[in-house]
């Protein structure tokens, strides 16, 4: 097949089967799940084929959005390795999500609805994968904004699910405040919105001059770029969603909130590269900001109690990894570390579902244990994604998160040490908080009722988690990595390579020590830091900030409005001329004498205003 | 034929009618239908174009041009309006007259059919007066027949009063026009307009006299269109008067009062007139002022037919202001013909307001906007029409009542007078309000429970008030028409 | 010696004097004759003029005319005005002023 | 004529005519009112306008005072109690007529017409005798008297019976007016 | 008669025939089902019937005025058939969502469609103007007697206010009409004479004054900060059929008298600094001023009347702009931001017969009963915030892009790339009211009380329909700008 055929077919499918679902949702509402996963089975498909496609430096056009006069922005594709490969990820995580749901939402009264919205997922991720203009990005990029509200308020009656849903997409839609922002600079800059158009002016031409001569101005369209990044990679401090967005069905949190959408933050900042690697702020900006990101989500994790929640600052803090290494002048690192985590991240959170599935949608961990030997399959699956993301060494985490250690390390370009070091006590922390997790939900004795009676989930949930397990372990080799096109960074030799390494294996060590010295056989938490469990008060603060901010000011502004504006262009003259009116209404008093009166007062006045007034000639 | 012969015609009608009506017992309708026929003749006559030209002996005094064969029609058009008007409000003339309504019938209506015919020789003699005399004569003609039909029913208070007040303030005009006049003949030593416009012309030396001699006569006029601060008669008069005869005053009076100004302006402002200026700035600020204090009152008015009172106020500032725009070449139209193009949209939408006010009169409702509530689903072809009518009164665009404001206001920018402009605009925005709320009254509910007598028209009624919408539909859209009967 | 100045100031001195009674008197009978006051300084004004513009050596009798049609017509408007006040009177026993101040607003 | 009888004639249509406004009794007022007219008439005939002049008289104080006379006294008509009397319109009257001169005395003060006085104009018996075409006038003003009336029943005849006959519907309107409005109705 | 003609007086002949006593529900869908076939075959054939260059055709025109020379003329570019289309559209809709109403509605409902047609269709400047006109006393009275809330208040400002709004037009009108004369002694109102005679004309220092008038005068109509507090009120008040006729179509009116008459006529005075500063301190205050009170709104009325002023400052941001990149967003903007908005007060007027209240604390869940509704009033909410895929995007990205058109890294950001950029947060707040209103609405538990089901599948069509254009209209703008931007270019705009 043709390549455009090829992505017109990974866009357009699901976008047929989302419309079709919503559409007739009553109609089929018992065969709309399987239109879905079908849709994806055979973009998957499609994505594998495309796998072997070739580099196309001008894009595929799909057709024309957007065209006046000689500009345009188009619906078009670009190929080239990261596309490729990123297609991949999304298209073969979604498939395996699409059968784990089948049997997760087995029993949900609005399954045609969620799945109506998954494919709406699938349409919208693909999009922003294969965008080969910012305009496109940004369009796909909202998209699954929504598609990501809809999954998350899928049980909408739950408030907290209502909430969360509204939460994400607003905090999105700041960050794509600062992504629209950023495009129209470089649009402004050089007057067309392709990725590849705008590289080619950074190398030679528009915007090369400007980075020699207005810095200031790239820095800001990088970071407005980032600002989108954050939004939709939950960096700090636009994070504040992504664990709310647990409130959406376990596969949804696999999927969308742990391997693809939350990824494409990095993706985008990837392809965009030039930009951000143009201006040393922009780059320092982001790997702070991520640094802090995966240092504060990593403490956080360690005090989380739901077991989802914990995966989700884990995701957070991975994220903060990977953006931090774009920061740091690792675009290829932070990819790979995307491509690999997007694996078993996934594995873990739909292991996870097992498990909550298992104890009929219990979350706590301190209400579960003992589970590996009522769920044996889903406690390997999980191990070895817990050993994948805590870097065991020659699991698939352990080579992506060596090589943003690596990029971090000081004597790397763009190295910092302090951020070495935060990256060193995150990945502490990680095999801390996880080992934490796997120790208390799957050893000990079952503490729940719920706990005591799980059994394993099926067969079309085991599946998936039996199928990611093998590229958990193997997706770091060359052997996988290159024919799935993933972007495998440069080893780094040299005397911070064995450094790095070493770092990172005492932090696997370490951090698993603790953390099962201190959760053998506990039965309640024994650490107890409050600012971690409540997430730095993050939330209240932006509650508070809503309420007595935004609100208030909203209360404000509206009373000045009504004040100034209604009452300068309404209320005053309706006033002035009613009161004119009954003023004049007043010289009409009916007396005769006073009517004789004005009349005569006429008479002078027009001999006065004939006679000794003149103004004018 | 002459076109005197016209004046003659009905003045001899008239007083046949009249001395049929005191010495045959004829229904008293059949003297309204003569009179109706006589002015349909008479219409038919001058819209045939068969009105001649004047004898020489009357060539100083008398004219006949485009402008005064179009106010002879109007003044023909409008009597014709009074008179269907009154066959309607007959019942409510002869319950004030008659000393003892239920014995009686008809009490006075002969008269009051037949003395418009009197007016109607009057306001058509103003029409091509161009001497002092004549003017002041016609004038009087007109006054004092008003005089007498303003008090017509004796025994209603209003009425009465009215007709004191009406006489008191007129009288006090017509002294100060005749005083004005005499100060004009003694500056200029003419009585013809004519010739009162050559010495403007050629005038040398101070100038303070005559400009005193224009300003009283200006004043005089000024009472008798009911331009501010000379406009203090008319809320009064307008309410306490009968409808046919307020109806007849606002559009018939104030037409023949602006045929004579539009004469005595335009004598005044004569190329290289000497009083030119300060005229125009008089006709401004008067106009400004009338503009605003007529709709201004009206904000706050519960009684329709005084609303409309202080509505015919504001539409003379309009025209005052229409007079003033001089420099109105663009138009194709002098600001005479601007203005009586403006009365011509004014007479059906006018007409059609008192006619259903009267048809509600006549069946015992009262005259507050209130009593119009529910006369939409009534009747619900009498409140199209009076939402239509109501509506070109406001100036709503495809409506006559638009078009004649669109001229004004047209002047104003082509004249560059900016600040008269926004008084236009505001007084027009101030109209929307008391008009709309009687449109609102018509579609709402009534108040009470119970529905009073449906309000109906009898047929000529209803065929002029066919009439009248259609034209001001018509002339909304396709405003030629008025302009070629003036235009010529 | 007397002027046309002379005369002109004796009629607007009348003038003034009926429009000071018509808006201070309160019977409608006394402000109509000084009504009729006004209208004859009105007169005079004419007259004095006419006398001092000579046509073809005599006065302008063209303007006595509009003097002749002036007292005309004041008498036609007094005959009518006193029977709206007779009229008025019947209706309310008063020719008070304060008896037409119904209409107002 | 001297100018003490001007004077004299001027004073008497004055004062009366500010009687007319002072006196509260409107039989009093009615009867300064003859007053100041026959003044009037003395101030026209010192115009050598005799015929305006008896008109004034004639009409005035013989029919239309009297006409005011018998109402007042067909209707009883009383006095105006002085209480009644409007501070305000009387100061605001006042004002407005002293303003009102007052611009009429800037006005004449600039009038330079206004400074001749009747010696100034001559009627021009003989020059005047030779354009008119009516023998009689043409006999009278030969004779150096002035043909007055004559003069004006010419104008009005001759040049303005068109006038005359609108009048005459005036009046006749005015009759119609008087009865319709005091008639009583006959059962 | 032409086919504009017939397509402006359709409308009027059926309210009439509606008002004699016809059957009102059936003449109505009738008149504006066969107007829709109409304006839509005219929208389809325009280009390959009067070729690509965008200029005026189905050109027809009547004399009724010597001097000034006025026309009842008629013709469509690609600019008013595209408003055109969207009028047809909106009244289809409203008229088909009307259930159980007396005739008035529908004879309102369809004077303000052929005021609105008769706007947008005649080439006359004086008939454009009086045609608008046409409009209010149906407004004034469904609000006056059909009204909800402060419907007397309402009903008196939108009249007042407009009717104030359109005499400082006409003045403005008038203005153009001497600016662009030769001489005193022609005066036309032919808008396509007045082109070629705006580009020397001798007045030409009263250009930005004229343009000034202009923009009060229509932006009055638009509701352009700070002469819109008319809107929402009324709006808010207004029964269904008017608020989605009003908001949807008539004001939309004001922006295309500026693109059609001021801009192209008087572009010096469009270009002068202070005109230019004034247009963008004043949309700012709808965009961020009426955002914060949209916010604070607490119903779902008069969140949504707010919320349409609110946007009413980005096609003014597309118009401020100056190229034509921000006119076709600013159009695609007006037709998308119609159809989303009529859709939103269909909704609106659903909600208010079938519960009662709108208020957001009284309201909750009926997600729950009605699935179908909820996605409708999601589809509606969400491109009035300006998601992709729906047409409102289309424009707004196109209206910021434009702003930034002409950016030189030399010189900064000037005046208008900081209103833009702030106007971007505007697209923050705005969706953080709308999905405040759905979640409050639509999603949590159930409220005890309102009960809400979702309406019958003939009830559905005119929801589907508005939905479906915005649909299609988002996925495939092209459909819309193809059409427009040739005759935007034709009309001499940048």
């Amino acid at each position: 097949m043709e390549p455009i055929s090829l992505t017109g077919t990974v866009l357009l499918l699901p976008l047929a089967s989302a419309l079709v679902i919503m559409l007739f949702h009553g109609l089929l509402k018992n065969v709309a799940h399987l239109v879905s996963t079908g849709v994806s089975i055979i973009m998957f498909g499609c994505a594998l084929i495309f796998l072997g496609a070739e580099d196309q430096p001008n894009g595929l056009l799909l057709y024309e959005y957007l065209k006046v006069g000689t500009f345009t922005a188009d619906i078009g594709f670009v190929v080239d390795t990261q596309s490729r490969g990123m297609l991949f990820i999304v298209t073969f995580i979604g498939m395996l999500v699409h059968i784990y749901s089948l049997g997760y939402m087995k029993d949900d009264d609005a399954r045609a609805r969620y799945f109506g919205a998954l494919s709406l997922f699938m349409f919208s991720m693909n999009g922003i994968v294969l965008a080969d203009n910012l305009v496109m990005m940004f369009i796909f990029w909202e998209l699954v904004g929504v598609s990501s509200y809809l999954l998350i308020g899928h049980w909408f009656k739950k408030p907290e699910a209502a909430d969360a849903a509204k939460k994400a997409f607003l905090t999105n839609r700041v960050g794509d405040f600062g992504f629209m922002a950023g495009i129209l600079i470089l649009f402004g800059l050089t007057g067309h919105v392709s990725i590849a158009q705008l590289q080619g002016s950074m190398e030679s031409g528009a915007l090369n001059h400007i980075r020699d001569n207005y810095e200031w101005i790239i820095t800001l369209a990088g970071l407005g770029l980032f600002l989108g990044a954050m939004g939709k990679s939950a960096q700090a401090p636009l994070h504040v969603w992504l664990p709310d967005a647990m409130e959406g069905p376990t596969p949804v949190s696999a999927l969308i909130h742990a391997a693809t959408m939350v990824a494409a933050g990095v993706y985008m900042l990837v392809r965009v590269y030039f930009i951000i690697g143009a201006s040393h702020v922009t780059g320092d900006i982001i790997a702070w900001i991520g640094g802090i990101t995966a240092l504060m989500a990593a403490l956080m994790a360690t005090q989380q109690s739901d077991i989802k929640k914990i995966l989700a600052y884990s995701t957070l803090s991975q994220l903060g990894y990977m953006v931090m290494a774009v920061g740091l002048g690792g675009p290829k690192e932070g990819m790979f570390h995307l491509y690999t985590h997007a694996f078993f991240k996934a594995m873990l959170f739909l292991g996870s579902g097992a498990v909550i599935y298992a104890c009929h949608h219990e979350q706590n961990i301190w209400k579960m244990g003992g589970l590996y030997k009522k769920m044996p399959v889903t406690f390997w699956t999980f191990a070895i994604g817990t050993a994948a993301l805590m870097g065991v060494p020659l699991m698939a985490g352990f080579w992506s998160k060596e090589g943003i250690l690596a990029v971090a390390y000081p004597e790397h370009g763009h190295g910092n040490g302090i951020l070495f070091g935060m990256a060193v006590l995150t990945a502490t922390l990680t095999a801390f908080y996880m080992t934490r997790l796997v120790v208390v939900a799957f050893f000990g004795k079952a503490r729940g009722k719920d706990a005591d009676h799980a059994h394993e989930a099926p067969l079309v949930m085991i599946l998936p988690l039996v199928v990611l397990a093998f590229p958990s372990v193997l997706a770091g080799y060359h052997f996988l990595a290159e024919p799935l096109q993933a972007l495998v960074p440069n080893h780094h030799e040299g005397a911070g390579a064995k450094v790095v390494m070493g770092c990172s294996l005492v932090a696997v060590i370490v951090g698993f020590l603790a953390a099962t010295r201190l959760y053998r056989n506990a039965d309640k938490d024994p650490v107890n830091i409050p600012l971690f469990a409540n997430k730095f008060y993050i939330d209240e603060f932006y509650a508070g900030l809503v309420k007595y901010g935004q609100d208030r000011f909203a209360w404000l502004v509206t009373a000045l409005e009504r004040i100034f504006v209604d009452g300068l262009t309404v209320r005053l003259p309706a006033a002035l001329a009613s009161g004119l009116g009954s003023w004049m209404r007043g010289l009409q008093s009916g007396s005769l004498q006073a009517y004789t009166f004005v009349l005569g007062l006429g008479i002078v006045v027009v001999v006065y205003l004939a006679v000794f007034f003149s103004t004018k000639p | 034929m002459s076109p005197l012969s016209l004046e003659l015609g009905l003045g001899l009608l008239g007083l046949v009618l009249l001395l049929v009506e005191s010495f045959a017992s004829v229904p008293r309708k059949l003297i309204a239908y003569a009179a109706i026929g006589g002015l349909l003749a008479a219409l038919a006559v001058i819209v045939s174009g068969a009105a001649g030209s004047v004898p020489d002996s009357l060539k100083e005094f008398y004219v006949v041009d485009p402008l005064a064969l179009f106010y002879k029609g109007f003044a023909i058009i409008a009597t014709l309006a009074t008179i269907i008007l009154s066959l309607e409000y007959a019942p409510i003339i002869h319950q004030f007259v008659a000393t003892h309504p239920e014995r009686t019938k008809e009490a006075g209506l002969g008269e009051f059919y037949s003395l418009p015919l009197f007016v109607c020789v009057g306001m058509m003699v103003m029409a091509s007066a161009v001497d002092l005399i004549t003017i002041f004569v016609a004038l009087e003609l007109v006054t004092v027949s008003f005089y007498v039909l303003v008090a017509f029913m004796r025994r209603s208070a209003a009425s009465l009063e009215a007709g004191v007040k009406y006489l008191i303030l007129g009288a006090l005009s017509t002294g100060l026009l005749v005083y004005g006049m005499s100060w004009l003949y003694g500056m200029t030593g003419e009585l013809s307009l004519s010739g009162v416009a050559y010495k403007l012309a050629h005038w040398e030396g101070n100038s303070a006299p005559i400009l005193f001699a224009v300003g009283l006569m200006l004043a005089g006029l000024a009472f008798k269109v009911g331009a501010v601060p000379f406009h203090i008669w008319i809320p009064d008069v307008y309410q306490g008067a009968p409808t046919p005869v307020t109806a007849f005053l606002s559009v018939g009076s104030k037409a023949a009062g602006f045929v004579v100004l539009t004469r005595i302006v335009g004598t005044f402002l004569t190329p290289g007139s000497v009083v030119a200026g300060p005229v125009i700035q008089i006709l401004l600020i008067l106009g400004g002022a009338t503009i605003l204090l007529g709709n201004l009152a009206a904000i706050a008015q519960t009684n329709f037919k005084r609303l409309l009172g202080y509505s015919s106020i504001a539409h003379a500032g309009y025209l005052l202001v229409a007079l003033a725009c001089i420099h109105t070449g663009g138009l194709k139209m002098t600001s005479g013909e601007v203005a009586a193009f403006y009365l011509a949209t004014y007479l059906p939408m006018t007409f059609v307001c008192f006619l259903i006010l009267s048809a509600m009169r006549a069946k015992g409702y009262g005259e507050d906007i209130a009593s119009l509530k529910g006369l939409g689903r009534a009747n619900p072809t009498l409140g199209l029409a009076l939402a239509i009518a109501l509506a070109s009164l406001a100036g709503l665009p495809l409506t006559a009542g638009f078009m004649g404001k669109f001229f004004v206001i047209f002047a104003t920018v082509l004249e560059g007078y900016y600040t008269y402009l926004a008084i236009a605009v505001i007084g027009a925005a101030t109209g929307f309000f008391y008009y709309f709320k009687v449109i609102l009254a018509v579609y709402s509910k009534p108040d009470g429970p119970s529905e009073g007598p449906t309000p109906d028209l009898g047929l000529l009624s209803k065929v002029s008030l066919a009439v009248f919408v259609a034209a001001i539909l018509v002339v909304g859209v396709y405003p030629d028409l008025i302009r070629f009967a003036l235009v010529k | 010696m007397v002027t046309l100045n002379h005369y002109l100031l004796v009629s607007g001195l009348l003038f003034s004097i009926g429009l000071v009674g018509v808006v201070v008197r309160r019977n409608i009978l006394t402000i109509y004759m000084c009504l009729e006051m006004m209208l004859s300084a009105a007169n005079l004004t004419l007259v004095a003029f006419s006398r001092f513009r000579l046509v073809e050596g005599l006065p302008d009798y063209n303007a006595q005319a509009l003097v002749f049609f002036t007292i005309t017509v004041a008498a036609a408007e007094v005959a009518v005005g006193l029977a709206i006040i007779v009229a008025l009177f019947r209706a309310r026993q008063s020719v008070d002023i304060t008896a037409v101040e119904k209409l107002k607003g | 004529m001297p100018a003490v009888l001007f004077y004299l004639f001027s004073a008497l249509t004055l004062v009366f005519g500010l009687m007319v406004v002072v006196l509260r009794n409107p039989v009093a007022s009615a009867l300064s009112l003859v007053m100041s007219f026959a003044g009037l008439a003395a101030l026209f005939i010192s115009l050598d306008a005799y015929f305006i002049g008896i008109i004034q008289i004639l009409v005035y104080a013989g029919a239309v005072m009297v006409l005011f006379l018998f109402i007042i006294m067909l209707l009883d008509i009383k006095a105006e109690a002085l209480k009644k009397v409007n501070a305000f319109s009387v100061v605001g009257g006042a004002l407005l007529a002293i303003v009102f001169i007052v611009q009429l005395g800037m006005i004449l003060g600039g009038l330079e017409a206004g400074k001749k006085t009747v010696a100034d104009v001559p009627i021009h018996f003989e020059a005047a005798a030779e354009t008119q075409k009516l023998p009689t006038i043409k006999d009278d003003l030969a004779k150096k008297s002035l043909p007055d009336t004559k003069l004006v029943g010419m104008a009005l005849f001759h040049r303005y019976p068109f006038q005359i006959q609108l009048m005459g519907a005036l009046l006749l309107v005015g009759t119609i007016g008087v009865v319709i409005l005091s008639k009583r109705e006959v059962n | 008669m032409s086919l504009l003609e017939i397509i402006i007086l359709l409308p009027l002949l059926a309210a009439l025939v509606t008002w004699l006593g016809s059957p009102a529900r059936i003449t109505a869908l009738a008149a504006s089902l066969l107007n829709l076939v109409l304006v839509g075959w005219a929208f389809l054939n325009y280009q390959s019937l009067h070729g690509a260059d965008g200029a005026m055709a189905f050109r027809h025109a009547r004399t009724v005025l010597t001097s000034p020379h006025i026309q009842f003329a008629v013709g469509a570019d690609g600019l008013s058939l595209t408003m055109a289309l969207l009028t047809v559209l909106v009244t289809l809709a409203a008229l088909w969502s009307l259930v159980d109403k007396e005739r008035i509605y529908y004879t309102s409902t369809l004077l303000i469609a052929s005021g609105a047609l008769g706007a947008f269709l005649c080439t006359d400047i004086f008939f454009l103007y009086a045609f608008h006109e046409l409009a209010l006393i149906p407004t004034f009275l469904m609000i006056a007697l059909f009204g909800h809330g402060d419907k007397k208040d309402a009903a008196w400002r939108i009249t007042i206010y407009l009717g104030v709004g359109s005499l400082i037009l006409l003045a403005g009108l008038l203005g153009v009409v001497w600016y662009c004369s030769p001489e005193k002694g022609k005066l036309t109102f032919d808008l396509l004479a007045l082109k070629p005679l705006a580009a020397d004309a001798p007045y030409a220092k009263y250009a930005a004054a004229n343009f000034f008038v202009l923009l009060v005068g229509f932006g009055t109509l638009v509701s352009l900060f700070p002469f819109h507090s008319w809107a929402a009120p009324a709006y808010a008040a207004a029964p269904t059929p008017i608020a989605m006729m009003h908001a949807g179509v008539l004001k939309k009116f004001g922006l295309y008298g500026l693109i059609r008459i001021a801009l192209p006529l008087l572009p010096t005075g469009a270009n002068t600094p202070w005109v230019q500063h004034a247009l963008l301190y004043m949309l700012l205050g709808n965009i961020l001023v009426m955002g914060f009170v949209t916010l604070h709104q607490r119903r779902l009325d008069g969140l949504l009347a707010n919320s349409s002023v609110m946007h009413m400052g980005y096609i003014f941001l597309g118009l401020a702009s100056g190229n034509a990149l921000g006119q076709n967003g600013a159009v695609l903007l007006m037709f998308a931001h119609g159809i989303s908005v009529a859709l939103l007060f269909m909704l609106c007027g659903r909600l208010r017969n079938q519960l009662g209240t709108l208020e957001f604390d009284k309201l909750g869940g009926l997600a729950a009963n009605a699935p179908f509704l909820s996605l409708i009033f999601g589809v509606g909410a969400f491109a009035s915030i300006g998601l992709p895929g729906l047409a409102n995007f289309a424009g707004e990205v196109l209206i910021f892009l434009s702003t930034f058109k002409n950016f030189q890294a030399s010189e900064g950001f000037t005046f208008l790339q900081i209103t833009t950029i702030l106007s971007l947060w505007g697209v923050v707040i705005s969706a953080v009211y709308m999905l405040r209103a759905y979640r409050k609405i639509f999603f949590g538990q159930p409220s005890a009380g309102h009960f809400m089901s979702d309406p019958s599948l003939l009830q559905r069509v005119p929801m589907f329909l508005l939905a479906a254009v915005l649909l299609v209209v988002g996925l495939y703008p092209a459909i819309l700008l193809n059409v427009v931007q040739v005759s935007l270019a034709a009309t001499g705009l940048k």
